[in-house]
């Protein structure tokens, strides 16, 4: 049952991915790019993240895809690109090729070691995924969520600078 | 006991400083002149009661520590001063001749622009060279050595809008460094290997007890007072540096006298003296010595014979009579030599005075026919000995004392030297002859100087020569003083062999006397010898002086005949023996010419050139690779997978 | 049974789609879903890897790449607003200023 | 306050800044008025250093400051480690007595942006003066290379025509240097850690108790010894200082040449030296050689410069010759004689290059031709030079002496004694240089009708030359105001050097404190 899911929802994530950066019009890029990010928040649910999976529909799914089809839509740029490729496709096929190539051995040989943390299906399941969440996050990483927090703030002052008119 | 010596140079310097300060806004000349003269009287009457007091002291040698100056680890340095004969005797020439000369300056240089600036110098002066005969260690000395250097090099760039002057005076403190250059390697020499014995210091009283630490006659003690010797040779004007003094003679008529003819230049003199001890210990240097102030003397007289600016006459007479004095030193005559020094002092200082009233008087004249004749040369001069009653007579006795004329003071400094120079243990007949040549050609030239100004008929411009006053009084008088100190001088120190007790050497016994002994110098000879010498040294003189009487008054057309006939050697010793051109083509235009090549050639060349040429390497291979960067994003994220693609690569195989 | 190597595998897939994008696209705002594509797929290794270590630090780490993402995407396509302005364009072949 | 007085120092002229932002950029008076201040207000807070008695006592480290900055266990540690010894005490107090002298003497010639140039000016002195009291090696290195950046700034911005190039040249010259000894002190770290002596950071009272063996002592010395010989400079990497001094405002040079140069030598003394004491023999006989070289070489060529403030730039060259001469006669003589001259280099030639200064303001040149006969017009300006030229020729009873004298005295004891003889020839050299450029600057008549109009010093510059002359004097006469705090230390640091197993006598624990606390990542 997790096998067929798996397998079916990769299929959908990799057919959408290849057609984010197949489909001439961007905006069916990135409602393509919307099904990718869906088909990996199940993965996540698969994986005993719920709450990540729930971040990952909202921040990625909802915020940045609808900042990114805002933009589309304001710049208007439809059809306007004359070419989707440029020059370099053979050389950007052969260097992800190499690329597959070097993860999938990497993979293939390796070994992910380390196994046996605190963390298990248990443990999850009595106290929540997002209680867990919620104390690692604010317990040992407080000092980089706060950094995390003025970095977004920095980004907001600097989007609207950017995007004003005239400075 | 005599804790007021540190008021001898100390008023001097008050003096300058007030004049420094001030003098630009008081303006009154009488006031700035009789401050400075007032201050260099007040130290002359601070040294001569310390050195009266001396003279009634049983102990002889007196050392005034004031302070601490530098203190590192074991090298342990006081402003300390050292009161004994020989700088008891020193401070009393400096002080009184300076006095009368400084009392000379309020009425000659009246007038100048900065008269301020003038006393200002000269009681600096002052202060350097009471510093630098007080000194108690060497470095105290130093301080009045270089002090001296400063003072003269500011006086004789008095009139710095003149670039003849400013460059003397260039010329002048440049060679005196060359000197203190020698003075310094041999001052460090001589503290480290005295420090290589234990015996860390540059007092001189201590030197003078650790001096038998050194091998006497080795090679480092030799080594220790050449390098002094060269000091002294810059600062007294020997060869080969004398080419400074006559240059020296740009400066005001006082500064000559006070610097260039009394005071500074025996420094050199007192400095070997001073250090007697060490120099007893090296013979070679004692011989070079000797040697080079014979020489000097010889020479400095041959270029005197044919000068015909007066002051520079004087200045060739001063580096000869400087001469005679490390003639002295050389032959361990060390008493002789500051006997010479002192009488030296008197006559010389009277006679620069006494041109100095000459030009003064010629100057006046000019000035009042409006006329820009040069008041210095001697072809414009004669007859002035009606004019000028006082400064004849006094020049005329100093001119005597000078050439050797028995009973003057003169003949005893400088028959002393004659009879040590040959008849020491140091000494040699050689030395014996250049000396009384050049007393011979001293009697000469001075008395050629006499008769071409004072004598004969007056040469002067027909619209000058009856508004030429004699000086007043303020000149006059030291003229006066000093003539008579040229007269009566020498008594002090009448040999033993007319009679006399020669209490001039007893009294500086006590410094020279030790070094003397250890290292057995003495004159030797018998009484007849020095009789003879005596007496032919007098007809040498006395010979000179007639060649002057027969060539410039009796056949006054005979000195154009005798250049005419001796053409090429009247014309080298006219140009000094072109010793100063030597000097440009050996030593300045090399340099400079070293110096450009080091600036551009070395310089901007070579070393920026490497410099420079890095830059253009790495600014060509920046070129090259430029064009990598396409500006394209698709290159930028491709060297970048690249790159990943790689490092992964390579930690996987 | 699906192990973590199923879904290293998946992720490497994706990523590799994703840089394929990235180096052949010209649109930039496509380029830009090619980025997030990549990032994705690291985060899913992240989180598959997170939950076979047994240690919540993964997702934590997930969550700032995701917090980076956000400001990323505000700048980035600010940027390109500002770049259309000057450009009338967002093709990256426009993007060349920087060249030599 | 005692207590932090020298952070409460290094860091007011930066405080100094942050004020100095909020001045409106137009308010040129204000600006200048307010940097004064700050500065002297620095200079007030360094003299309780001067007075302190504890330095004729004891040659340790005193006013320590100590805080434990970066830690990453082993793999990197860093401390905030403040102290001051005699050999950094009159370094800190030059530094704080020159700046508002060059605060002053910038008053009319700096006209663009004064802003910047004021903030660079207290930049500066925050650097130069955290570079002196360092004990921590990387500490040093941070504050070395905090002082690069406003001088860069300064010649490059405020500079003359060629500034750019003088500039760059200046930058990339120290860079070299400098990466050069981060490598070394990089290597001198890691090397204590892995042979697990005792170590504080980066601190080198710790440091100089590392025996380290010979051949890498040898490349260290060499990495350090180049980075050092060319901030000094040392023939024949001085070439950048000419550029930097006569593109420099005047106000740079006169930092430059006043305290930057300083840090070369002060550099040896500290590190170089009596870090790798058994490698320094091997180097003493070239590096002696090369300060005799720069002595003669920077004479003979100051002598033929036509441009007055490249002369006194070459002279630098030769008058640092001095100072290394003496430090490498590697006794007490000779390293006094070498601090004292430093000190004295710092007040003679700042003062020349003000001069230089005072006359490029008046005529906008400073070529040696277009000069002459100005004493006539300036004969208060002619007296100051004048006195000056001789501090800077070394007469006796100015600093001058005391320091080449000290310097020679030390080579002549030493095995430098040949050195020492050429060296001494540089007292003629230097007297002909200095004397000639007096006499065609200041002798002779005006024949350059440009020079009719020239005014005699105003008050402020005579203001700002009186402190200079005051030490000339003062040095000169009384140099023991300054040597006998120099003393101990200095005897410590040769004892140490001559015996690196005596040990270092700390005088005080440190007050150790956390500032900031990176929770460590590596752990």
């Amino acid at each position: 049952m997790e096998a067929i899911l798996f397998y079916l929802t990769a299929t959908v994530a990799i057919i959408s991915a290849l057609f984010v950066i197949k489909c001439r019009n961007p905006v069916n890029s990135a409602l393509n790019l919307i099904t990718t990010f869906l088909c990996l928040a199940v993965f996540y649910i698969m994986l005993e993240a719920p709450f990540m999976a729930a971040i990952q529909i909202m921040v990625y799914a909802g915020a940045i895809m609808v900042l990114i089809v805002f933009v589309i839509m304001l710049l208007n740029l439809g059809l306007a690109v004359k070419s989707r490729y440029s020059h370099g496709l053979a050389g950007g096929g052969f260097l992800a090729a190499l690329t597959l190539l070097v993860t999938v051995y990497f993979i293939k040989f390796g070994e992910a070691t380390g196994t046996g943390g605190e963390i298990t299906s248990e443990v999850i399941s009595s106290y929540g995924h997002t209680e867990l969440i919620g104390r690692a996050m604010f317990v040992d990483f407080l000092l980089p969520f706060e950094i995390a927090s003025i970095l977004l703030l920095v980004a907001i002052i600097g989007a609207v600078i950017l995007s004003k008119r005239e400075v | 006991m005599y804790s007021n010596l540190w008021l001898i140079p100390f008023f001097p310097l008050i003096g300058s400083i007030f004049n420094g300060l001030f003098g630009k806004k008081i303006k009154n000349e009488a006031v700035i002149g009789s401050i400075a003269t007032g201050m260099v009287f007040l130290s002359f009457l601070v040294a001569a009661q310390n050195f009266f007091k001396l003279l009634g002291d049983t102990e002889k040698v007196h050392e005034l520590v004031m302070a601490s100056w530098i203190t590192v680890g074991k090298f342990q340095l006081n402003w300390e001063f050292l009161l004994d004969p020989l700088s008891a005797v020193m401070i009393l020439v400096v002080t009184g001749v300076g006095t009368l000369i400084h009392l000379y300056s309020i009425g000659y240089m009246h007038g100048e622009e900065g008269y301020y600036r003038f006393f200002c110098y000269m009681n600096l002066f002052a202060f350097a060279m009471l510093m630098l005969v007080l000194g108690g260690n060497a470095l105290v000395m130093f301080i009045g050595w270089e002090g001296v250097g400063l003072c003269s090099y500011l006086l004789i760039g008095y009139y710095y809008e003149k670039k003849s002057a400013s460059t003397a005076a260039n010329k002048a403190f440049i060679v005196n460094r060359i000197g203190d250059f020698g003075f310094l390697c041999g001052l460090l020499t001589l503290f480290w290997a005295l420090a290589e014995k234990g015996v860390w210091t540059l007092n001189f009283v201590k030197i003078a007890e650790s001096g038998h630490l050194l091998e006497s006659g080795g090679l480092l003690i030799t080594v220790v007072t050449l390098c002094f010797f060269l000091g002294a040779t810059g600062k007294s004007a020997q060869i080969p540096l004398f080419t400074w003094l006559p240059d020296a003679m740009e400066g005001p008529t006082p500064v000559s006298a006070l610097i260039h003819a009394a005071t500074m230049v025996t420094a050199g003199v007192y400095m070997i003296g001073r250090m007697n001890g060490l120099f007893a210990m090296a013979p070679a240097t004692m011989m070079t010595i000797a040697i080079v102030g014979g020489l000097t003397a010889f020479f400095a007289a041959t270029i005197g014979l044919a000068q015909n600016d007066i002051k520079r006459v004087l200045a060739y007479s001063t580096v000869s009579q400087l001469g005679y004095m490390f003639l002295a030193m050389g032959v361990g005559a060390f008493s002789a030599g500051i006997f010479h020094l002192m009488t030296h002092a008197f006559f010389k200082a009277c006679l620069f005075l006494g041109s100095g009233s000459v030009i003064h008087g010629l100057h006046h004249a000019y000035h009042h026919a409006h006329l820009h004749d040069d008041p210095q040369d001697m072809r414009n001069m004669g007859g002035l000995r009606k004019k000028m009653p006082i400064t004849f007579i006094t020049f005329l006795v100093s001119t005597i004392a000078i050439s050797g004329i028995p009973f003057f003071s003169g003949f005893f400094s400088k028959d002393e030297i004659l009879w040590w120079s040959f008849g020491s243990t140091r000494g040699h007949w050689l030395l014996w002859v250049l000396g009384a040549a050049a007393a011979g050609m001293t009697a000469f030239y001075m008395f050629r100087l006499v008769f071409m100004t004072f004598f004969g008929e007056q040469k002067t411009d027909a619209r000058a020569k009856d508004h030429i006053p004699e000086s007043p009084f303020t000149i006059t008088i030291p003229l006066m003083v000093l003539g008579f100190f040229a007269l009566i001088g020498g008594y002090i120190g009448v040999p033993k062999i007319l009679g006399g007790a020669n209490r001039f050497d007893a009294f500086l016994a006590p410094v020279f006397e030790h070094a003397q002994h250890a290292n057995e110098i003495h004159a030797h000879g018998t009484h007849a010898t020095e009789y003879t010498l005596m007496a032919v040294s007098v007809a040498i003189a006395t010979v000179g002086i007639f060649t002057a009487w027969v060539m410039y008054i009796r056949n006054p057309e005979l000195p154009g005949k005798f250049v005419a006939r001796f053409e090429g050697a009247h014309r080298v010793i006219f140009n000094k023996w072109y010793i100063d051109e030597l000097y440009e083509n050996v030593f300045v235009i090399p340099c400079k010419r070293i110096g450009t090549f080091l600036w551009r050639g070395f310089d901007v060349k070579v070393v920026d050139g490497v410099v420079n040429g890095c830059a253009w390497v790495v600014k060509g291979v920046g070129a090259g690779l430029r064009y990598t960067q396409s500006g394209y994003l698709y290159n930028y994220a491709m060297a970048m997978v690249v790159g990943v693609v790689v490092i992964v690569g390579f930690f996987i195989f | 049974m699906i192990t973590v190597n199923h879904y290293m595998l998946l992720s490497a897939i994706l990523f590799t789609i994703g840089t394929f994008g990235v180096l052949t696209r010209k649109n930039a705002i496509v380029l830009f879903m090619c980025i997030e594509v990549m990032l994705n797929s690291v985060n899913l290794t992240f989180i598959a890897l997170s939950r076979h270590v047994g240690n919540m630090d993964g997702q934590i780490f997930v969550f700032f790449v995701m917090t980076v993402a956000a400001a990323e995407a505000a700048v980035g396509l600010a940027l390109m607003i500002a770049f259309y302005r000057n450009k009338d364009s967002i093709d990256v072949d426009d993007f060349n200023m920087l060249k030599w | 306050m005692a207590d932090y007085l020298l952070s409460i120092m290094t860091f007011f002229p930066l405080l100094g800044i942050l004020v100095l932002l909020f001045i409106p950029r137009d308010n040129g008076g204000l600006l200048k008025g307010f940097t004064l201040v700050v500065s002297l207000a620095t200079f007030a807070i360094s003299l309780p250093l001067a007075f302190d008695n504890v330095f004729t006592t004891s040659g340790g480290m005193h006013y320590r400051e100590f805080y434990e900055w970066i830690n990453i266990g082993n793999f990197f540690q860093m401390n905030y480690n403040l102290g001051v010894d005699g050999i950094s005490l009159w370094l800190v107090m030059l530094t704080t007595f020159i700046v508002p002298i060059t605060v002053l003497s910038t008053w009319n010639a700096v006209d663009k942006n004064i802003k910047g140039f004021m903030a660079m000016l207290l930049l500066l002195e925050t650097g130069m003066l955290g570079a002196f009291i360092s004990l921590d090696l990387f500490l040093f290195y941070i504050f070395w290379e905090l002082m690069l950046i406003p001088m860069y700034f300064l010649i490059g911005i405020w500079g003359g025509k060629n500034r750019i190039y003088a500039a760059v040249k200046f930058f990339i010259y120290t860079a070299v240097g400098s990466l050069l000894m981060l490598v070394a002190i990089i290597f001198v770290y890691y090397y204590a850690v892995q042979s697990g002596a005792p170590m504080n950071g980066f601190g080198i009272q710790e440091l100089y108790k590392l025996d380290l063996p010979y051949n890498a002592q040898f490349w260290l010395f060499l990495a350090f010894g180049f980075s050092f010989a060319i901030k000094v400079p040392m023939f024949p990497l001085h070439t950048w200082l000419p550029d930097a001094h006569t593109e420099a405002p005047t106000a740079g040079s006169v930092i430059l040449a006043a305290v930057m140069l300083k840090m070369g030598t002060y550099g040896y003394v500290r590190f170089a030296m009596p870090l790798f004491p058994d490698a320094l023999p091997t180097f003493i006989p070239y590096l002696a050689f090369l300060s005799v070289v720069g002595i003669i070489y920077g004479s003979l060529v100051a002598m033929m410069q036509d441009d007055i403030k490249k002369l006194v730039a070459y002279s630098s060259v030769a008058h640092l010759g001095f100072v290394m001469l003496g430090v490498f006669a590697m006794n007490l003589q000779g390293l006094a004689g070498g601090m004292i001259q430093m000190v004295n280099h710092g007040i003679s030639t700042g003062a020349l290059f003000l001069i230089v200064g005072f006359l490029y303001e008046r005529r906008h040149t400073r070529l040696i031709t277009e000069f002459g006969g100005v004493a006539t017009k300036m004969p208060i300006f002619a007296t100051i030079f004048m006195i000056i030229t001789f501090s800077s020729i070394g007469l006796p009873g100015t600093n001058g002496f005391v320091g080449e004298f000290l310097a020679l005295m030390g080579a002549f004891q030493s095995s430098l004694r040949w050195y020492a003889v050429f060296a001494t020839s540089g007292v003629i050299l230097a007297a002909v240089y200095m004397l000639w450029v007096y006499q065609r600057v200041m002798f002779g008549k005006v024949t350059n009708p440009e020079n009719e109009k020239l005014k005699d010093l105003s008050a402020r510059e005579i203001i700002i030359m009186l402190p200079l002359l005051l030490f000339v004097f003062w040095i000169g006469v009384a140099p023991n105001t300054f040597l006998s705090k120099m003393n101990p230390a200095m005897e410590q640091i040769l004892v140490q050097m001559n015996d690196k197993k005596v040990a270092v006598v700390e005088v005080q624990q440190p007050v150790v404190a956390n500032v900031l606390e990176i929770k460590s990542i590596v752990d």
